[in-house]
């Protein structure tokens, strides 16, 4: 094992590695657990969370598409208060670090979330997901509406007050993802967490409907990692301060380096889960091996290494 | 400790053999140890397409037999229909080819604790788990009743040793090609009313599972069935797989058919509400 | 050969067949007439054409991705002129349709092209590709920025009058798709070529740096097929009237088949010549054979057929 | 008459041998007739990755020779670079299975029409198409020198039979493990003075020719280069594998290399604005 420092920051909270699950590819990590130990990771995001219990969307709800595939959920899951009751304890029983991922309907159900979880001890940043149809604007996606955003964002950083660091997780789905970006940091986000999946839709040739019951779902996977690294890459140079945490079709070692020299302090690994349990560990362990190779000593100095044109392009 | 998939492994697994039969492909594969732990019912998770393959799932097969004793150590049984892409690529892997092998996961049937009298439901591949179920119920001392159909002959599959430990064993085809013409759920509601069946067992499409349901539903009879869901994991962590199901308790559910099935109690699921919103 | 009618309309023109070369993947035809017969397909869409002649980007200009690629050409070309006396008296006289696609680098330029190609004669239609940089705003994409758009099928409707069919081509990288598709059609285009590349980087990890010259580039191929689906369900939905020109990603039958019942009323590929020169005339009678299978006996029966739901949803 | 790619055809062809040489594969495979229209400098265009393969491009390979007169067709000898993975996917394909390709692709090799005397010079598998050319050169009478050179002596590939065709071949390794420690380059300088060179023919990486090229240009020695750009389609219709070229009217232009080269007049190409903005 190469000794390369793999520690890395997002806001004020410290991991000890950079490769995290993906928030809804991991459930509630017990899943993942029979396979690697949860603290040898960078962290769990868990998935996105509300503030009552949902059923989510009727099935199916996926399809498979060219080196990627679909999903449709609909944020099925338990509520706030089973999370922190049975999720919660059992994660910190692994001695993971957690990063908690919300979601809501309206702003204000992101400030209850965010009031929920204020005194909870053992969380190290919560990931806001703002890519949810907003109730009170005919359904248009928060993060799809600078404004909407920067209120979501705003919202939870007056209720949590100024210790959790915030994540703030954007759509690629925007004409200007640099604007948004700059709202939600300037409404108080401390990283940003990019992309969330792209908007998709297949149609089963058999019935000639749409295959996913929702019809629309989101792209994930390797197909939309050069959407990804560009979104990195693109918000990194507007924003070098901010960290970032990237993802999109992240699947190897050589991935997890590309969205970080990109620009990225840390990658969350989602789809590429599902086609292998192990997938975490195996591309922290080639990420620590290709950081060495490359000469690097910790993970930092390769942060953004991609940019360093521009940087001596003043000299 | 976790008790999801508590046994199952990542391995790397070389195929033993590859037979066609029927329309089917019966594939034996070298699992080693991990065999010890597969029970019937139980599926298993196989990368598909290579290295540089554009498909990014696994696809779940049933375990259809594993034989411990095997000399290369323990195997598997797949019976696999060359569908689409992941399934076609499977079938044509030969002898001594790799797969990526996530195995066992899922429930596992219910073995009754008395040598109850039971009747194994199949439907196409779905057969494939019924004859290593029916050697564990035998062994039980259950009288083991089997109805199998497809549509048509070749897509039956009946081995002649899985018949063994069967005490009878009946075909229907909806073209009539072999056995009976018909559906194998035609005679179900006679065989429950005129026989002291416990429990049925079954496997195959989802309209067949529900159609059982609609016959044992307010019987004593249990229905123990392994669903088939689209999954894009396998293991619990997408939920893309989802059944509607009602709990004793009357709690409405949407519950992970990978994890918290593929074999579930029939009686549970909501089946005029899959696909549905809740 | 299955009897199927495979004739389809882009506006007022008509065309015996359904598939069409994709702008910028058949370069001026001739490349392909080595591998089959150009009349034998729906037409050959040329590769956006600019006022001048230009060099184009310098190389490397291409990065294979996950099932599919990047492309950074910059519009490398001949110039109309020469455009007008080489390249279309070549495709004339191969009997193949003619669209030909115009870019520019602002609204008065595009409109010079319409000029340009008012008198000639034997062009089926004209595709206006405005995801290009508008040099008089900041450099930002036409087809991101709804105004723009308009002002750019405006100023080419105004000069070409009434007859020629005009394709506006849109870019998916845009918040609200459907909102500029709307004003496009009201700025007097008759159809609508959807979509183009999606952006998006690759970082070579020997260089650690951006792969492409020109940093970002096109996002292309299977990869980019569900994005181009979505595109072409949500225009239709929105726009049942006004036909579509699908593409992005289309590499089978089955593909184009999934476009048609989206809503596209013809389909273009790109990228799939590429990784076979034959692709065309393949998807072609692919399509045919799927079209026959299914029990239509013509391809417009076909057009939109996946949201016959809601159509049915209202009795 | 189109008269690019005049004879191109995409055919299935078979792999008749696949044998490891140094760090490279010697592929042979059975192109029928297609092989009578390959000339020295042409090169063909393969799939890669199978029917679910996420690599959506072809890739490139310069014909090494063609043989006619074989049994089973006209074959093609191809030697390939295991290096990423469209080229590793092709080195494990054994002899049997079934390759999509195009061929024949591009410009050839301008043969002299006098009996001449010529340096041949190869940079790693670019000595791959230099022993078919050499074979024509020599039946022609002209005198052939080849110099090949490579960082280590596994990649070096040079064949027994192929140096029957040239008069003195000379090997340098950067790492002194065959041949002559050096560089290629390092004596051509002194070839041209010392010898009576009408033309160097070249093939190897872009700096190699660039280096020939700054010894060549001015003098009267002609230089053919078979160049290596990145492609997507290898048939002109992509415009991504563009080379900055002077024509001898002084017009500046980005030229297709794969249907205005990969043989280039090395004079031609404005190399130091290779990658740099027009
Ligand atoms: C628990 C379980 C057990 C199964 N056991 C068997 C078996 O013993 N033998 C067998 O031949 N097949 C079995 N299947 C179906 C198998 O997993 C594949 O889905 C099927 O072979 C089609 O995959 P494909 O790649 O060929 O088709 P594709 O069309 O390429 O599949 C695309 C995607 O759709 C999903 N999908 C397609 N059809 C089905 C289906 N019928 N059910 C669920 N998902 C589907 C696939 O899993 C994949 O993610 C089982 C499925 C499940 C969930
Ligand atoms: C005219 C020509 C002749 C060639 N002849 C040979 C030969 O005889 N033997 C041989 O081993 N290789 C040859 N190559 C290189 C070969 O085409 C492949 O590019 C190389 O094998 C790497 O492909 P890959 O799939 O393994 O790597 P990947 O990294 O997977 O390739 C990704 C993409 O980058 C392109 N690419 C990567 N490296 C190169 C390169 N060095 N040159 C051009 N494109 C590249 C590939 O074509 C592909 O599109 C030739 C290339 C060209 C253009
Ligand atoms: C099945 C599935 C469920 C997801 N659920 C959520 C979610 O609840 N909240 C969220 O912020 N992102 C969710 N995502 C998006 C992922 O977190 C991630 O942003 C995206 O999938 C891209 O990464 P990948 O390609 O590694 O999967 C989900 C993705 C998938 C595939
Ligand atoms: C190499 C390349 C060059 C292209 N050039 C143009 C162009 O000049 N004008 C244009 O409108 N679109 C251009 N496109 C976009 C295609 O026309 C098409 O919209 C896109 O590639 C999606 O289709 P595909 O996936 O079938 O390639 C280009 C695409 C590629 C890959
Ligand atoms: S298949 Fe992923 S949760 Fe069941
Ligand atoms: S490789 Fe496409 S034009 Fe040369």
């Amino acid at each position: 094992m190469s000794s390369v420092d793999l520690s890395t920051t997002l806001g004020n909270a410290w991991f000890p590695a950079p490769i995290f699950t993906a928030s809804g590819c991991a459930s509630s990590g017990r899943e993942l657990s029979q396979f690697f130990e949860l603290h040898s990771i960078g962290g769990v995001v868990t998935k996105s969370v509300m503030s009552k219990a949902r059923h989510g969307r009727p099935t199916p709800r996926m399809a498979e598409t060219p080196s990627g595939m679909l999903n449709s959920i609909g944020l099925q899951g338990p509520g706030i208060d089973a999370f922190l009751e049975k999720d919660i304890p059992f994660l910190l029983e692994k001695k993971a670090r957690i990063i908690v991922s919300i979601a809501g309907e309206t702003v204000e159900e992101y400030s209850t979330l965010a009031r929920k979880l204020r005194g909870v001890s053992g969380i190290s940043a919560i990931e806001v997901n703002i890519s949810c149809p907003n109730v009170e604007n005919r359904g248009l996606v928060f993060a799809c509406d600078p404004e909407a955003s920067r209120r979501v964002i705003d919202g939870v950083r007056r209720t949590i007050g100024g210790e959790l660091p915030i994540i703030a997780k954007l759509s690629p789905d925007v004409t200007d993802l640099v604007h948004i970006a700059k709202g939600v940091v300037e409404a108080g986000a401390d990283a940003l967490a990019l992309i969330n999946t792209v908007l998709g839709m297949v149609i089963n040739v058999e019935t000639m409907r749409p295959q996913l019951a929702n019809k629309t779902g989101g792209l994930s996977g390797p197909a939309i990692r050069p959407i990804a690294v560009r979104a990195i890459y693109q918000v990194h140079a507007a924003l070098p301060k901010v960290p970032i945490l990237g993802m999109g079709g992240v699947a190897s070692g050589r991935d997890a380096f590309e969205m970080i020299i990109a620009g990225a302090s840390g990658v969350s690994v989602g789809t590429a889960s599902f086609g292998n349990p192990n997938a975490i560990p195996v591309i922290q362990n080639e990420l620590r091996d290709l950081l060495a190779a490359k000469g690097f000593s910790s993970l930092r100095e390769a942060i953004g290494y991609a940019h360093r044109i521009e940087v001596s392009d003043g000299e | 400790m976790s008790a999801i998939n508590r046994n199952a492994q990542q391995i790397a697994a070389a195929v033993v053999s590859n037979k066609r039969v029927g329309q089917y492909h019966q594939l034996i594969v070298n699992i080693g140890d991990a065999a010890n732990h597969c029970k019937p019912g139980n599926f298993v998770a196989i990368n598909v397409g290579g290295d540089t393959s554009r498909m990014v799932l696994r696809r779940a097969f049933a375990i259809s037999r594993v034989s411990a004793n095997s000399i290369s150590g323990g195997t598997m049984e797949l019976i696999v229909a060359p569908y689409g892409q992941g399934s076609s690529w499977l079938c044509s892997q030969n002898e001594g080819a790799m797969l990526d092998v996530v195995v066992p996961l899922g429930t596992a049937f219910g073995i009754p604790t008395e040598p109850v009298q039971v009747l194994l439901v199949g439907g196409g591949y779905g057969s494939a788990p019924l004859f290593g179920l029916a050697e564990v119920l035998n062994a039980r001392g259950c009288r083991v009743d089997m109805l199998l159909g497809a549509s048509t002959a070749s897509k039956i599959y009946a081995p002649m040793e899985g018949k063994r430990s069967v005490n009878s064993l009946r075909i229907y085809t909806e073209d009539g090609s072999m056995g009976q013409a018909g559906r194998v759920t035609d005679p179900i509601k006679a065989l429950i009313d005129d026989m002291n069946i416990a429990v049925i067992y079954s496997c195959g499409p989802m309209a067949m599972l529900s159609a059982i349901d609609s016959l044992t539903r307010g019987t004593d009879v249990i229905h123990q069935c392994a669903v088939e869901e689209s999954m894009a994991c396998g293991i619990g962590i997408c939920m893309t797989c989802v059944l509607p199901t009602m709990g004793s308790d009357g709690v409405i559910s949407m519950l992970r058919s990978c994890i918290d099935g593929p074999v579930m109690d029939g009686e549970t699921v909501l089946w005029d509400k899959v696909g549905k919103a809740l």
